[in-house]
């Protein structure tokens, strides 16, 4: 039997229409708008100011703080203006905004297509261009790349698993650089591997993407042959499930260990990394490239066959400039989500600017994504069996309404991990992750409130 | 064997509260939380069984032999008010986290009829256990004065459980509070009658 | 408070039994029909009567020590009185009624009222107070009892007007607590008492 | 408002309220002694009455000792002879005893029974008092009749969904009439069983008075 | 019967000695340690436990009281002075009289000033949709009318206009207590002053986006023009961030900077007429929008005798 | 794009909802409302419509007019609780009964609590136990009213009647057995007599197989349920069988998995998701806890049928349940 998590689940339906499409590159617009709210924790600093000319890769933005990462130019150009504009939630965040001219590259950053096999011995240097390039988690968190191949020295990593699970219906990015850039995924892995000093990573990928398991499976076996540091890498095939994704999961599918609640996954020795933060650290490493691209699918159903495209996008384009770019919106769409149906966020602001984490634009229709009214709960327990973190959703929803914060605590909803399958199962529609949401924030808050001043 | 079916008779067939209306003061009004329901049977439990151990004897050995029988009403009642408050004081003085859990509850339970009820019920009830109707000697009456108070206890966290988790739900307004509490305790009720005739 | 509202106060704003909520099991034990409701009514009013009157007298004489044990040798007292006349001259009530009569002397309702009126007041207040509150339990178990002896045996204080049962459930335990639910309810929504 | 805690105070006003309470209770209970017991008599009389034909006076409470216990019964006599007896006899019903009056006649007729006390459930067993059911044991001749409930093959017609309570008025008389046997023929009563014809002539009662 | 007569006393009488005696052996070695007054305090607080006060329910609160050594801290926000002059009395203590507070909700986008971009989805509580993004309509900063705050108030005092998409305080009812100023993920609700005659001015809008956006957001947005910073001769109104704010200890009520401001972001209730123009400037008065209810709300209890 | 939708995530969601949910347990019923109207004719259309509209019509005045909220009748819950009731009752039983019991059903055990989901007790069997404890006579009147096809059998009386009956007189199984004429495959297809959902086990299976196909249920409940019953009832009978054979007292394994209600109880009532525990563990002692009092009941109470009480005693447990034994949680011991 394939392996997979051992708790809840669910099973939506694959909808991976954009699979067959090669990743194409876009053009580029006549303003991008970089945004310094690029990663999980502190914003970046800009150190540029309007009027200043950037070159593409020239760093325009260096981390606020332990937990942030540098945000490079992805265009060469004039800085217009450094200030708030609205990110795709509406909500104002600090943006350069550059008018764009032919690309002139930094120096030092090779653009060239050359494969580069030999992974550098010092690790150091290895996390420095990791860090100096602003590699960050493409997976979905975009934790600082960096943060995480460095755990405190008292724990041990143990196996590096590289994410390529992509359990959220529609996406296809990943699997699209699985297919065309698997040696340069394995080179990245080998890196990690080599800087995390573990023997063992393993690529997990799900059954539905047969044709990434064989390239993956070649890429390792071609370059086990041909160079020296690949020992040890694996590519492990997943069963079908959501969210086989999620690094608790895979590390409880990969690893058969749990990650106790509010631990880390350095905790039971594993660290996970996208395969496309795999490619970054590559491009970072080898090419001395700094994260300014990532690829994106623009799918839906709504959208015909000869639409559905992969495309490789600089950061701080308008998600208006790739919608229109891409055939406009279709008229039958009423929602537009960044990410999978599951976890992606509804864009309100087509204005906003992709990021680094960008990873879709999905059109859904208003027949597939409108909530029905909620009705009362039924004690089905769908939530419940659906749960991979094995908590009472319906539970934490009626706790969270009567706003009983000791009971939600004992009852473990810090360890929500967001995924959606509880209200995804609901047949009485309660917006149940809605509610677990905020008041799991809340009780997050009051955990630190706690332990706080004891430090 | 007899025992047995003094116990089962008198938590399930004829529990205290749900068929013999006994304590109902407390039962509807401290069972919104299992550890209050939980603290409370543990003390009513402890009391009950302590007071018919002692009414009996004052009955038999006082109160018949002096030919008094008719001051039974005061003179328990007398007994079990200055029982619960020494209990309550010689508890707070040997173990205050045992006084911390059930102590709290004691003041509530001289008044409750539960105590008084059993107590006289003890002396002044013919029962048929399995036998001929005859009156209960004092291991019978201690044994089946405490089955009893466990039945309080049973009915009261099955209770306090029902509670709980009708707090979680959206009563419609008139019926919240004691309305639908004592609609829950009709059907508790309805359902341990499921129970009869079985000893 | 003139005395007339001292007594009518039990029956509608204070009522023991519906927004008290004091005195359940004989509430809920002896209401099996009308009269038996309206005799354990009546049989709780005599004792809250009297000792009302008593325990407001002697109240300025009672140490706090000793303040509740002094009222309830009083109450008991009363309650065997009670229990004597109605031996004597209600013999069939009194067996009726059972384990409830002596229990009155732990009925919240009657040490309720010494505690929170009668040592503060003066023993005609006091009466007046305790035939209030006790109407209000009479009342209020009668129409319980009624209710119940209509619904369960088809009849109305033993005049019966259906052949046959009604719905047993009702003078059953069951139907004591169900029937109290509801006349609760509808005690709120008539009197907009929360 | 109240006066002091002191050890005298408190000794003095809880003695003084006992004294008075206790004194009072007494008091009534002497005035109301001879009311109780007349209740309690009128009432035993009148079952006696309601399940006898017509007797003079009072009827004369005899026990007799059987099977290690004692029993008490009424013999009640007309122009100085017995014309029958009032027998008490329990059996358990459905939820507690179920307890009878049974008038016998000198003859060994059950001339009528009534229900003493029992406590079982309203609209059901309870009816064992009404008439429907109780009439059935008027005027039986045990003899002719089998006293049992149909559902067991018996004679007797069992009140509605409430067969428990009917075996148990049912075993009662039937513990009646045994004893009856006893009293009549002066043997051990067998309280268990005792469904056959009462015997031969009324023996001489080993039975005394007693207080 | 006599003998029985006279066991009945004696048995009774002895029972009731013993308990005396025992009993008060017993209050002698068991005092009781808990502080009498607090139950005296309880008596004369409102019994909300709505927790405005900052503790938890107001048994807490007065504990807190008998435990402080002044007043100076504790403030019922419900009972108001009355009830802290009543607990003063209790403990024998002097307080410090706090100006009643009422609160104001700081958004003037009805729908009609500021039309919907989008339609919200999820569940309806402004908490959730605050968490999730900046809202249904352009301004990111205005009211989200899920009605979190109406929720919050245990009085009844708040209540959703339909028509503008608003909260609307009830002030004979608002206590002051904070409950919905908590509530309100947007901040926009905020305890003023009442105000005598329950009159008071303040800026209707919290948008610290720039004049253009913020116009663009909403027509009775603050722009953070400054007019009205300049026109106060009070020195009460400061604009920072984009946006004005009024003092209310400094403002004395004079209502020029209603009239200056552009928008009509500055809100005057409970005055008997509209502010007076000095002179209309038919430009500005032609495009001035609907504002949502300046002058209307229900008169304020009149003339309390609390000022 | 003419209108823009913004909500939190999931935008999708499974095609799952608690009208369908419903209406499969509908759906799985009808075998055995099929089999009760072939089998007892009108009385039995009469009792499934006035059953089934009372329920309906209460909740709809109910949610109209006392509650004034959402009307909830489109659910088809309603329905359920008006079918289930319905082939709960005897045959025979009046009209009224039903009615009293459909009332008694939705407007005090399920909309009292706040309708749907909100209920403590599954309404169905507290109706009927209700409806037993009012009307005892009506509601062991076994009598069997004419059918549309024709089966040969005898008496009205249920099986379990029969037998506890049988026994409180003295008699041995045997015998009663022997006078009663019983088969297995009787009770298989068709039962001599009983409520209107226990005649046929058969149909009883179809409902349990479409149930669980339809992944409506879990199987735990019910399976824990007969396990529970086969092995304390195959206790007391290998003992009386291996050492009172000819006094035997207590029924076999299988007879008391097919008789009375045990069946229609485990499959459709002890898995009702509102009064049932939420994990599997829960579900599984609860399921026991059914077993183990239907069968105390059954031997020693004094109703020959315990599966109703069983179930409306451990509902109210399930709080208790709830909170003792809980779904595994991920990363925790
Ligand atoms: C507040 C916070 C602190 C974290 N600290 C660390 C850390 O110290 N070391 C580490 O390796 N990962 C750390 N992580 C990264 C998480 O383990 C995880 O990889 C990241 O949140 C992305 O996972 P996701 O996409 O499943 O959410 C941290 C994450 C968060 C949110
Ligand atoms: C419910 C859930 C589903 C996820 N699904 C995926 C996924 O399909 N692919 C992926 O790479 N990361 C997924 N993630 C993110 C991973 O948990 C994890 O953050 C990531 O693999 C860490 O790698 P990164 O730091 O390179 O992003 C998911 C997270 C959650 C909470
Ligand atoms: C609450 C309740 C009270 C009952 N009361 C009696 C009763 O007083 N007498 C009795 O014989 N059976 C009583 N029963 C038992 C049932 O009615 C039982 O079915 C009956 O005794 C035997 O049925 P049958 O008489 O139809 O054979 C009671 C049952 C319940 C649930
Ligand atoms: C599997 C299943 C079983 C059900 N069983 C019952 C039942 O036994 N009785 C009932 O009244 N409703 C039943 N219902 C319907 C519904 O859950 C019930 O009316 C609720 O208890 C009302 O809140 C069932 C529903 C499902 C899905
Ligand atoms: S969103 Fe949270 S509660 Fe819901 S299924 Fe996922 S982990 Fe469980
Ligand atoms: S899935 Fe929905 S209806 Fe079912 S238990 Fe969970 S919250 Fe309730
Ligand atoms: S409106 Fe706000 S401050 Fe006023 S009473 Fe309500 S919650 Fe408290
Ligand atoms: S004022 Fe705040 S809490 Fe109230 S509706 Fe508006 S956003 Fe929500
Ligand atoms: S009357 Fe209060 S406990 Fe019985």
């Amino acid at each position: 039997m394939k392996k997979t998590f051992s708790i809840g689940g669910v099973h939506p339906h694959d909808s991976k229409i954009a699979a067959g499409s090669k990743i194409e590159t876009l053009p580029l617009p006549k303003t991008v708008f970089i945004s310094m709210n690029q990663h999980l924790g502190a914003p970046a600093k800009p150190t540029v100011a309007p009027g200043d000319r950037v070159k593409t890769g020239q760093v325009i933005g260096e981390p606020g703080g332990f937990i942030s990462a540098y945000v490079h130019s992805s265009v060469t150009g004039t800085v217009k203006s450094v200030g708030p504009y609205k990110d795709l939630a509406g909500n104002n965040a600090v943006h350069v905004e550059i008018a764009v001219e032919p690309d002139e590259w930094m120096d030092g950053i090779d653009t060239s297509d050359t494969l580069v096999k030999e992974i550098p011995e010092d690790r150091q240097f290895i996390v420095d261009r990791i860090k100096n390039n602003g590699v960050v988690g493409l997976g979905g968190a975009t934790f600082p790349t960096h943060v995480k191949l460095c755990p405190p020295p008292e724990k041990k990593a143990e196996c590096l698993i590289l994410n390529g699970a992509e359990c959220e219906p529609y996406l296809t990015s990943d699997y699209r650089i699985m297919l065309e850039q698997s040696e340069k995924i394995v080179i990245g892995a080998a890196i990690m591997k080599k800087v995390l000093g573990v023997s063992r990573a393993v690529i997990g990928i799900e059954e539905n993407k047969p044709e990434a398991i064989v390239r993956m499976s070649a890429a390792v076996a071609s370059l086990q042959s041909s160079a020296k540091g690949y020992d040890g890498i694996e590519v492990m095939v997943l069963k079908k499930k959501y969210p086989q994704g999620g690094e608790k999961q895979l590390i409880d599918a990969v690893m058969h260990r749990q990650v106790k609640s509010m631990g880390l996954p350095i905790d039971v020795g594993a660290v996970v990394q996208n395969v496309g933060t795999s490619l970054a650290v590559y491009d970072a490493v080898q090419k001395n490239m700094p994260l300014i691209t990532n690829v994106l699918t623009v799918t839906g159903n709504c959208l015909p066959a000869g639409r559905q495209k992969n495309y490789l996008f600089r950061i701080g384009i308008p998600l208006s400039f790739i919608a229109e770019y891409a055939g406009g919106i279709p008229s039958e769409a009423v929602k537009v989500v960044s990410g999978g149906p599951m976890m992606g966020k509804a864009i309100s602001n087509m204005e906003a600017t992709t990021l680094k984490g960008s990873s879709s634009l999905l059109y859904l229709t208003e027949e597939q994504t409108a909530r029905k009214p909620e009705s009362n709960c039924i004690r089905c327990g769908k939530c419940v069996e659906a749960c991979p973190m094995g908590l009472e959703p319906y539970l934490l929803n009626k706790l969270a309404r009567n706003n009983m914060m000791d009971e939600l605590e004992q009852n473990a909803i810090q360890d929500c991990i967001e995924c959606g399958c509880c209200l995804y199962s609901c047949p009485a529609n309660i917006p149940l992750l809605d509610v677990i949401r905020v008041a799991k924030g809340e009780v997050i808050r009051a955990m630190r409130a706690r332990t706080a001043p004891k430090k | 064997m007899e025992y047995l079916i003094i116990i089962i008779s008198a938590i399930f067939v004829n529990n205290i509260l749900l068929a013999q209306f006994l304590g109902c003061c407390p039962f509807l009004g401290v069972s919104n939380k299992l550890s209050t329901a939980v603290g409370m049977s543990g003390a009513v439990c402890f009391v009950i069984t302590l007071s018919t151990l002692v009414t009996y004897l004052l009955q038999y050995y006082v109160l018949v032999p002096l030919h008094i029988e008719f001051m039974q009403t005061i003179t328990f009642i007398l007994v079990i008010a200055a029982l619960v408050q020494m209990v309550e004081i010689i508890l707070k003085k040997i173990s205050p986290s045992l006084y911390q859990a059930l102590g709290i509850f004691l003041p509530l339970i001289t008044t409750n009829c539960a105590v008084l009820g059993i107590a006289l019920i003890v002396v002044t009830k013919e029962f048929t256990f399995g036998g001929d109707p005859h009156m209960l000697n004092l291991a019978e009456s201690v044994v089946y004065a405490f089955a009893s108070s466990l039945g309080f206890g049973l009915a009261m966290i099955l209770f306090a459980g029902l509670r709980e988790q009708i707090a979680l739900n959206k009563v419609p307004k008139p019926f919240r509070g004691i309305p639908i509490a004592l609609v829950t305790a009709s059907i508790l009720a309805m359902a341990f009658m499921g129970f009869s005739g079985m000893v | 408070m003139g005395k007339f509202k001292l007594i009518t106060k039990g029956l509608v704003k204070e009522n023991p039994t519906f927004v008290l909520l004091l005195g359940m099991c004989p509430t809920l034990a002896t209401t099996t029909s009308a009269m038996n409701g309206m005799g354990m009514g009546l049989a709780t009013m005599f004792v809250l009567v009297l000792s009302n009157m008593v325990i407001s007298a002697t109240a300025p004489y009672i140490p706090d020590k000793v303040r509740i044990p002094s009222y309830i040798v009083i109450i008991a007292a009363f309650v065997t009185i009670l229990q004597f006349i109605m031996q004597a001259y209600t013999p069939a009530m009194y067996e009726t009624l059972g384990l409830f009569i002596p229990l009155i002397v732990v009925n919240c309702i009657v040490l309720g009222r010494a505690e929170a009126f009668a040592n503060k007041n003066s023993v005609i207040d006091s009466a007046c107070d305790g035939i209030g509150i006790g109407l209000g339990f009479t009342m209020s178990l009668t129409i319980l009892g009624l209710v119940r002896e209509i619904l369960g045996s088809g009849s109305a204080f033993g005049f019966k007007f259906i052949e046959g049962d009604g719905i047993i459930a009702f003078v059953l335990a069951p139907g004591a607590f169900l029937a109290l639910a509801y006349l609760i309810v509808i005690f709120r929504k008539i009197t907009k008492i929360e | 408002m109240a006066i002091q805690s002191s050890l005298k105070n408190m000794v003095l006003s809880l003695g003084v309220i006992c004294l008075v309470s206790s004194g009072l209770l007494a008091g009534v209970y002497a005035l109301t002694k001879a009311p109780i017991e007349a209740a309690a008599e009128a009432k035993t009389n009148n079952a006696i009455r309601q399940v006898l034909p017509e007797f003079d006076g009072a009827p004369e409470l005899k026990t007799i000792e059987a099977d290690g216990r004692t029993i008490s019964y009424y013999a009640a006599s007309k122009g100085g002879e017995v014309i029958g007896y009032a027998v008490t006899a329990s059996a358990s019903g459905f939820s507690g005893p179920v307890s009878l009056m049974v008038g016998i006649t000198a003859d060994g007729i059950v001339y009528n029974t009534s229900v003493l006390s029992q406590s079982e459930t309203p609209g059901l067993g309870a009816k064992c008092t009404e008439p429907a059911f109780a009439d059935q044991f008027k005027n039986l001749n045990p003899a002719a009749t089998k006293l049992a409930v149909k559902k067991d093959g018996g004679d007797i017609d069992a009140i509605t969904a409430s067969t428990i309570t009917s075996r148990a008025y049912v075993a009662a008389v039937n513990n009646a009439l045994a004893i009856y046997e006893t009293i009549v023929s002066g043997g051990v009563p067998d309280i268990s069983a005792g469904t056959e014809a009462p015997a031969e002539d009324p023996a001489a009662q080993t039975a005394e008075e007693n207080k | 019967m006599t003998t029985t007569i006279i066991w009945t006393i004696v048995a009774v009488t002895l029972m009731g000695l013993l308990l005396a005696v025992v009993l008060y052996l017993v209050a002698k070695r068991f005092k009781v340690e808990e502080d009498p007054r607090i139950d005296e305090v309880e008596k004369v607080m409102p019994g909300a436990n709505c927790g405005g006060c900052g503790f938890a329910g107001c048994r807490a609160f007065a504990q807190s009281c008998v435990e402080a050594p002044n007043l100076d801290n504790n403030f019922c926000p419900v009972g108001g002075n009355e009830v802290m002059k009543k607990v003063a009395a209790v403990l024998g203590m002097e307080v410090t009289e706090k100006a009643p507070m009422v609160a104001v909700v700081r958004c003037n986008g009805t729908c009609e000033n500021r039309p919907k971009t989008n339609e919200y989805g999820g569940y309806q509580s402004c908490k959730v949709k605050a968490a999730l993004y900046s809202g249904d309509t352009a301004c990111p900063f205005g009211c989200l009318g899920c009605g979190d705050c109406v929720a919050a108030c245990q009085f009844g005092a708040l209540s959703m206009d339909p028509v503008t998409g608003l909260p609307v305080v009830d002030e004979e009812k608002c206590t002051g207590c904070g409950a919905c100023v908590k509530a309100c993920p947007k901040n926009i609700i905020e305890l003023r002053n009442k105000g005598p005659k329950g009159r008071r001015v303040f800026v209707s809008c919290v948008n610290k986006d720039k004049g253009a956006v913020a116009r663009k957001a909403c027509k009775a947005a603050c722009i953070g023009c400054g007019k009205c910073e300049k026109e106060c001769p009070f020195g009460a109104i400061t604009v920072e961030n984009n946006v004005a704010y009024i003092d209310f200890n400094k403002c004395r009520l004079c209502r020029k900077c209603v009239v200056v401001c552009p928008t009509g972001a500055i809100h005057d209730v409970n005055f008997p007429a509209p502010a007076q123009k000095p002179a209309p400037k038919p430009a500005a008065s032609a495009e001035k929008p609907a504002t949502g209810k300046p002058v209307v709300e229900k008169p304020a209890a009149e003339n309390n005798e609390k000022n | 794009m003419n209108k823009v939708l913004v909500s939190p995530s999931p935008h999708i969601h499974a095609d799952v909802s608690t009208a369908r949910i419903m209406r499969d347990v509908v759906i799985a019923l009808l075998p055995s409302v099929v089999v009760s109207i072939l089998y007892y004719g009108w009385s039995s259309v009469m009792l499934l419509a006035v059953s089934v509209i009372t329920c309906i019509l209460v909740e709809y005045l109910i949610t109209r007019f006392l509650m004034k909220s959402q009307c909830t009748i489109s659910d088809w819950s309603a329905a359920v609780t008006g079918v289930l009731l319905a082939l709960n009752l005897p045959p025979a039983c009046p009209w009224w009964v039903a009615m009293i019991g459909a009332i008694f059903a939705i407007g005090v055990v399920k909309m009292t609590f706040g309708g749907l989901g909100q209920n403590l007790f599954n309404p169905a069997i507290a109706a009927r136990v209700f409806l037993l404890v009012s009307f005892p006579v009506a509601m062991t009147n076994w009598a069997r009213p004419a059918g549309f096809i024709n089966v040969d059998a005898t008496s009205g009386a249920t099986l379990l009647g029969t037998v506890k009956e049988g026994l409180a007189k003295g008699d041995s199984l045997s015998q009663i057995f022997a006078a009663n004429d019983f088969s297995y495959l009787q009770t298989l297809f068709i039962n001599i007599g009983g409520s209107a959902g226990e005649i046929s086990a058969i149909a009883i299976l179809i409902g349990f197989i479409y149930l669980l196909a339809r992944k409506v249920i879990r199987p735990h409940i019910t399976l824990s349920i007969w396990a529970t019953v086969i092995v304390f009832s195959g206790i007391f009978w290998l003992v009386d069988l291996l050492w009172m054979k000819d006094v035997m007292i207590y029924t076999d394994p299988l007879f008391n998995l097919l008789t009375g209600g045990l069946l229609l109880g485990s499959v459709f009532m002890a898995t009702d998701y509102v009064t049932s525990p939420m994990s599997t563990k829960g579900g599984i002692v609860f399921g026991v806890g059914i077993g183990l009092l239907t069968m105390l009941i059954r031997y020693f109470g004094s109703y020959p049928e315990g599966v109703s009480f069983a179930i409306l005693i451990m509902n109210s447990v399930v709080p208790l349940i709830n909170k003792a034994f809980k779904q595994k949680k991920y990363g925790r011991a």
